[in-house]
């Protein structure tokens, strides 16, 4: 009985944390932003020296087949520090979509690429969480036809996991004939949304599973997004900590006042918890898995809701400086704007959890 | 993360289970936690000491089961006593608050004369901390004991002395050295409640019940060697005594019952066409606390590992009180509006459901938020203590702060 | 272009407040609750006097033939004085639904009884509001039968207005034969709350206006509520201030403390508002017909909101102090409880007025 | 309550209409909010001074209008003008702060040379009021201006400098009197931007535009005689301006059409298998916020009453900021909760709704939260000034406080 992190797992977050404080400072991240390309090949590398992009892939594929709260505390890390890099569909649902649902050939053929970030993958599940007009991919005697926003991890990607109207899922190769890829601006300069539009794309369906392995790569999808605003949220407190000691005004450091120290305390009595819900999430995936629909739903949406308060909170602490680009704080602030959105947002969330209760029909 | 037990301590929850099969129909009627303990209850309080599910880490000398601590097996024993719907061993203030303090602070004599009798129900106590003029301010506290004799006289009020109408016992904070700086001048005192010049009046609260009393001292005497520690430092013995307490608040299991009732009344009242649980608006009201009350729950078990491995959750523990209070609260609340107009029915009234539990929890929660340390002292704490914030600076004309 | 009080409705709200601080002090309030008998004749016969009874019927009825706005002015003082008084029902909805809804006959019937305090009647429209299972009236070939739960202004009425499954509305007199009384009990021991059974009783319909009276009637006592907890709630924040103003604690009276300062600046800041947006809904049941019922709907669930806030926050200002029976303040904290379900809780009247809008069907 | 207005005010909204009528097609194009106005809007702006829709109060010898101060018809200027989109007069800091400051403590001279020019739109100012180290507790600049002859010398740092880019003149809060306490020892300077060693820098904010700019000052000679009131009274001229800088805040009219471009989003975009309006979650929280635009509509009324007599609405007015901030800050927020996946997009992104324009104005609401007085300050005005609650008491060491 140990509800708490090994000291291996430890390491593996402090190692991440660490490379990233030394080679991904706010300094590097303005620079990607500023260049409007978000994603960088450099931390990319950096993070596959540390075997993220295997984190859990296999060994027999060449990745180090951890487990989702270890994927968890990496996602943790990359949120901590604005990582302008891949994760949570890159290293996280599409491999675990191939391992979940691919054929022996289509394991033995990407998952160590994918393990090596030789090559990574986007994945395009978004109106399986949510329908939207204008959206959609019909699958037809073998061909793919549509569109699908919102595919995560887009930039640089030689591999597209797509779902389909039916939520099955394709592997779509990058260069495959009739796809065209169109970048997705968002709040967030740190992380890659695209579009696909698919004109008879030869369709290279995953056999196994079907919509039951879209159900568990959505899953773990919501468990990293939970994961990376725990992580962005928990350095915006610091960050609002650190700076109330130090700003001094009616001759104090305003983080004396009982004002800006109350709002640093809702701010972690809300976060606190959180990181005990993202644990048992991920845990709760790979080892209670009859729970893990639901805790994905519970750790994504709450996260979404104690997030969005802990970065308004923060900015508010820095005062006029948290709102310029100075502090740089909105790159934290911007981060969990979008991991909100993302996969589902927090009342469509809490009406699935309902769903998988029983307590209403659908 | 390990979440399950090992062999020892699934070899003991066996033990816990046996025992609960062979003695369960020994146990009182009505749980054991009446402020009077029962004959039958105090007969039960025995047989628990006995086999260690109750008083396990009390020393033997002292009337306890003498146990190592093991953080694990005490949950295991509260886990299957709840599971099995039979009461555990008493709880009290006299066992949470007052005999952990002598086990510390207390003089041999002390241990001996009044642990044993605590533990087993046969002696109830109360707390005399809080007054009327001092609340979140505790230090500050008024009522005087001066020297005359061999003895202390004491004159005063205290406040919120829960079980002062039943109680044997006090104890008690008094200033007996006025002259010094305030968290210096205080004496902790042990005394029986049938002293001469005691009077105890019940404190009705919003809820329309009196659970807690006014106790007020006139010319009380108290034989000087009724301390607990030395003169002038009651402070601190008061102190260790309020870290045992901080303990006792925010048990997620009777938050998560609380909880699933709310869900039962939802998914069986119905309103307007349809059940509640079918009204969209208090449906997601429901699912965000879940959320909060599994968050709570597993922040519970990381603090309880970190307990077993002898560390310290830090922030994970510093936060309990604030957040469990308030979702406690909001649970009540959700469930009187689910009930809409029959929420507000009380006191017996037709149509009453649950017997007005819910707005009595609804009020009385919000009493919780308030005592033992407002939300507001346990956001300094945290701030303070938790995340290392700056101490509010002295004032002009002021000496210091608690 | 005048949005304010003239100097007659504030002094008909002064001399009501005044009359309860003398007569009806907490002192009063607390006898009257303990008797378990939540009304009482000497307040109401003082009430009388200043004309309260007979605010909004004509002078032609022994009236003085005021607006909802004088109502609610009225009602405000009652609710900042926890009076232990009839009010919304037995003054205004039941007044108001023979003014509108009567025959002549029923007019000069009751009209005058009602203007001078005589009689009181209640009002029993819960089900209007909100099916129940278990409570409903129906009439049938000039007979009631059926149960009426949450009648308002029950005590001592000699009259019930009831409405029936189809929400057109009854006159039934106290003694009719097959009528059965039940009082409620409540947290709020200062009003009155009552169950009728109906078992062939003659009715008397109400010939004008059907269903739309009773809307008419619903939006004027949902104003009214709104009114009331308006007094209760700024009798609240009042006293919180001058509780932090005189309690030490720490050297300095707590009210210095900012934690405790900006707990009342809250309260102010939502509640405040509150004042006009009460005025303007009361303001519109008379002038703006078009808008009455979506801005009933506005007030109420919104002052049910802002009300639970501060008596939440009012409380946890005064410490224990306002947990005890001592202080006395949890008859402002019950009073808006009762207030915050009757007629509709807050979820009912938003969804409600999404439907004035034409923003969803039905 | 009569919201009616009087034959008076009736006659004057129709001569406003005829207005309109025969002038719109003069108007410029784009509306009169940009920092620099080109000549079309000068032109028009001159227009309506003449005709007394802008600068109505101002007197005729400083070039304004000359009216006897009207709240009401200032009212049915703003909205007339605003129901027929035709640009109103200019808003500028120049226009609501320096002018209004000026006109209460200037001389005569500078009355002359700067009003007319300033409210015409042809000189442009920027505010040099706050500073990197002096935010909340403005009082603390440090901007220095020290005696040279006949000239001050001023080195130092302002931030927040919105139009500084564009400004001809700034009117700016240095230190004068370093020795003095530090409420006394601050001077109120006007100043050409033109004047060597001034630089400016954009200050990009979290939005990703610069609407503001940092201001560096090196050796910046201002002669003696570009002081508005005394030496070291510079702190109370800057409060007077302040006071006109707070009724520019929280325009209901511009909340309403916010939420009305909400409902109508909610009405038309989709999600899942439906509009999002029938999103009962979504649409009970645009209730709420109608609900509490509603009540802000009719509390700048009451305002609005209440000045129109002579009188101040109190509590009522102090309110406004914080509560109209929040306010719009949540509206953006339901919008982008609405729009979903959709919401996020932003700079042109394909998808993107409204431009970004809720993206956008959800940050730099939660700017204008913090700016201007953050919220914290907001508060301690209410409790302090509106319910009459104690001051923080002075610290040990400290002097005095705002």
């Amino acid at each position: 009985m140990e509800f708490g992190l090994s000291s291996e797992q430890r390491m593996l977050q402090d190692a991440v944390t660490r490379y990233l404080a030394e080679q991904s400072p706010l300094r590097h991240v303005r620079d990607i932003a500023a260049a409007a390309k978000p994603y960088c090949p450099d931390v990319a590398a950096g993070l596959a020296d540390l075997g993220v992009p295997g984190v859990i892939i296999p060994a027999e594929f060449g990745g180090i087949g951890l487990g989702l709260l270890e994927a968890a505390l990496v996602a943790e890390a990359l949120g901590h520090g604005v990582a302008p890099a891949h994760f949570a569909a890159a290293h996280v649902m599409a491999p675990l979509a191939i391992m979940l649902g691919g054929s022996d050939a289509q394991r033995r053929a990407w998952l160590p690429k994918l393990a090596s970030g030789e090559a990574t993958a986007a994945v395009a599940v978004s109106q399986s969480v949510e329908r939207r007009d204008g959206s959609g991919v019909v699958a037809k005697d073998g061909w793919l036809d549509g569109t699908a926003l919102f595919v995560l991890d887009a930039a640089d990607a030689a591999l597209f996991v797509v779902a389909d109207n039916a939520a099955a899922l394709h592997l779509v190769a990058a260069d495959a004939a009739g796809l065209t890829q169109i970048p997705l601006t968002t709040i967030d300069k740190t992380r890659s949304v695209g579009e696909l539009r698919l004109t008879g794309v030869k369709a290279d369906p995953l056999p196994v599973g079907g919509a039951a392995t879209t159900r568990r790569i959505i899953d773990a999808g919501r468990i990293m997004l939970a994961a990376d605003i725990l992580g962005a949220g928990a350095a915006m407190i610091e960050q609002a900590v650190a700076y109330a000691g130090t700003r001094v005004q009616f001759g104090r450091p305003i983080g004396s006042f009982q004002a800006v120290k109350h709002m640093c305390a809702d701010m972690a009595a809300a976060l606190e918890p959180c990181r005990s819900l993202v644990w048992y999430a991920a845990h709760a995936f790979d080892h209670a898995p009859d729970e893990a629909s639901l805790m994905a739903c519970h750790a994504k949406s709450h996260l979404s809701e104690v997030g969005r308060f802990v970065a308004r909170t923060s900015t508010e602490v820095h005062g006029g400086m948290g709102f310029t680009d100075l502090a740089g704080l909105h790159y934290w602030f911007k981060r969990i704007g979008l991991d909100r959105q993302l996969l589902g947002g927090p009342e469509l969330l809490r009406n699935e959890a309902a769903r998988l209760q029983g307590w209403i029909a659908g | 993360m390990d979440l399950t037990y090992s062999a020892e301590h699934q070899a003991f929850r066996r033990e816990v289970l046996v025992f609960l099969e062979t003695h369960r129909h020994a146990a009182p009627k009505g749980g054991g936690a009446a402020q009077r303990p029962s004959a039958g209850a105090v007969a039960w309080q025995k047989l628990l000491i006995a086999h260690g599910y109750a008083a396990r880490t009390i020393p033997k000398e002292y009337g306890g089961y003498g146990a190592a601590p093991d953080i694990l097996k005490s949950r295991i024993i509260g886990e299957e006593f709840a599971r099995a719907s039979v009461p555990p061993g008493l709880q009290s203030q006299g066992i949470s608050m007052l005999v952990p303090t002598l086990l510390e602070l207390g003089t041999e004599e002390q241990k001996r004369q009044w642990i044993g009798p605590t533990i087993r129900g046969e002696v109830i106590w109360c707390q005399g901390y809080s007054e009327p003029g001092s609340g979140s301010d505790l230090a500050s506290l008024q009522t005087r004991a001066t020297e005359d004799g061999d003895d202390f006289v004491i004159n005063g009020q205290k406040i919120w002395t829960s079980t002062a109408r039943e109680a044997d016992m006090i104890f008690c904070l008094v200033r007996t050295e006025p002259d010094k700086a305030k968290h210096d001048g205080i004496s902790y005192l042990i005394f029986s409640m049938k002293t001469p010049g005691i009077e105890v009046r019940p404190l009705v609260t919003m809820t329309g019940h009196a659970e807690f009393n006014e106790t007020f001292f006139t010319d009380v005497r108290v034989p000087k060697y009724q301390i607990v520690g030395k003169r002038g430092q009651g402070w601190f013995v008061a102190n260790a005594t309020l870290k045992h307490e901080r303990g006792m608040l925010g048990d997620p299991g009777q938050l998560e019952n609380r909880f699933l009732a709310l869900a039962e009344l939802m998914r069986n009242e119905t309103a307007g066409d349809g059940r509640i649980m079918d009204n969209p608006i208090l449906r997601d009201r429901l699912l965000r606390l879940q959320a909060e009350l599994a968050a709570m729950k597993f922040n519970g078990l990381r603090i309880l590992s970190a307990s077993a491995n002898g560390g310290d959750a830090g922030l994970a523990r510093l936060i309990v009180k604030l957040q469990a209070c308030e979702l406690a609260h909001q649970i009540s609340a959700l469930a009187i509006d689910a009930l809409g107009e029959l929420g507000v029915l009380y006191d017996g009234s037709p149509h009453l459901r649950a017997h007005g539990a819910w707005q009595q929890a609804y009020m009385f929660q919000l009493g919780l938020i308030i005592g033992g340390g407002t939300a507001q002292i346990q956001k300094n704490i945290i701030a303070e203590r938790g995340l290392g914030m700056p101490r509010e600076p002295k004032l002009a004309h002021e000496g210091s702060r608690v």
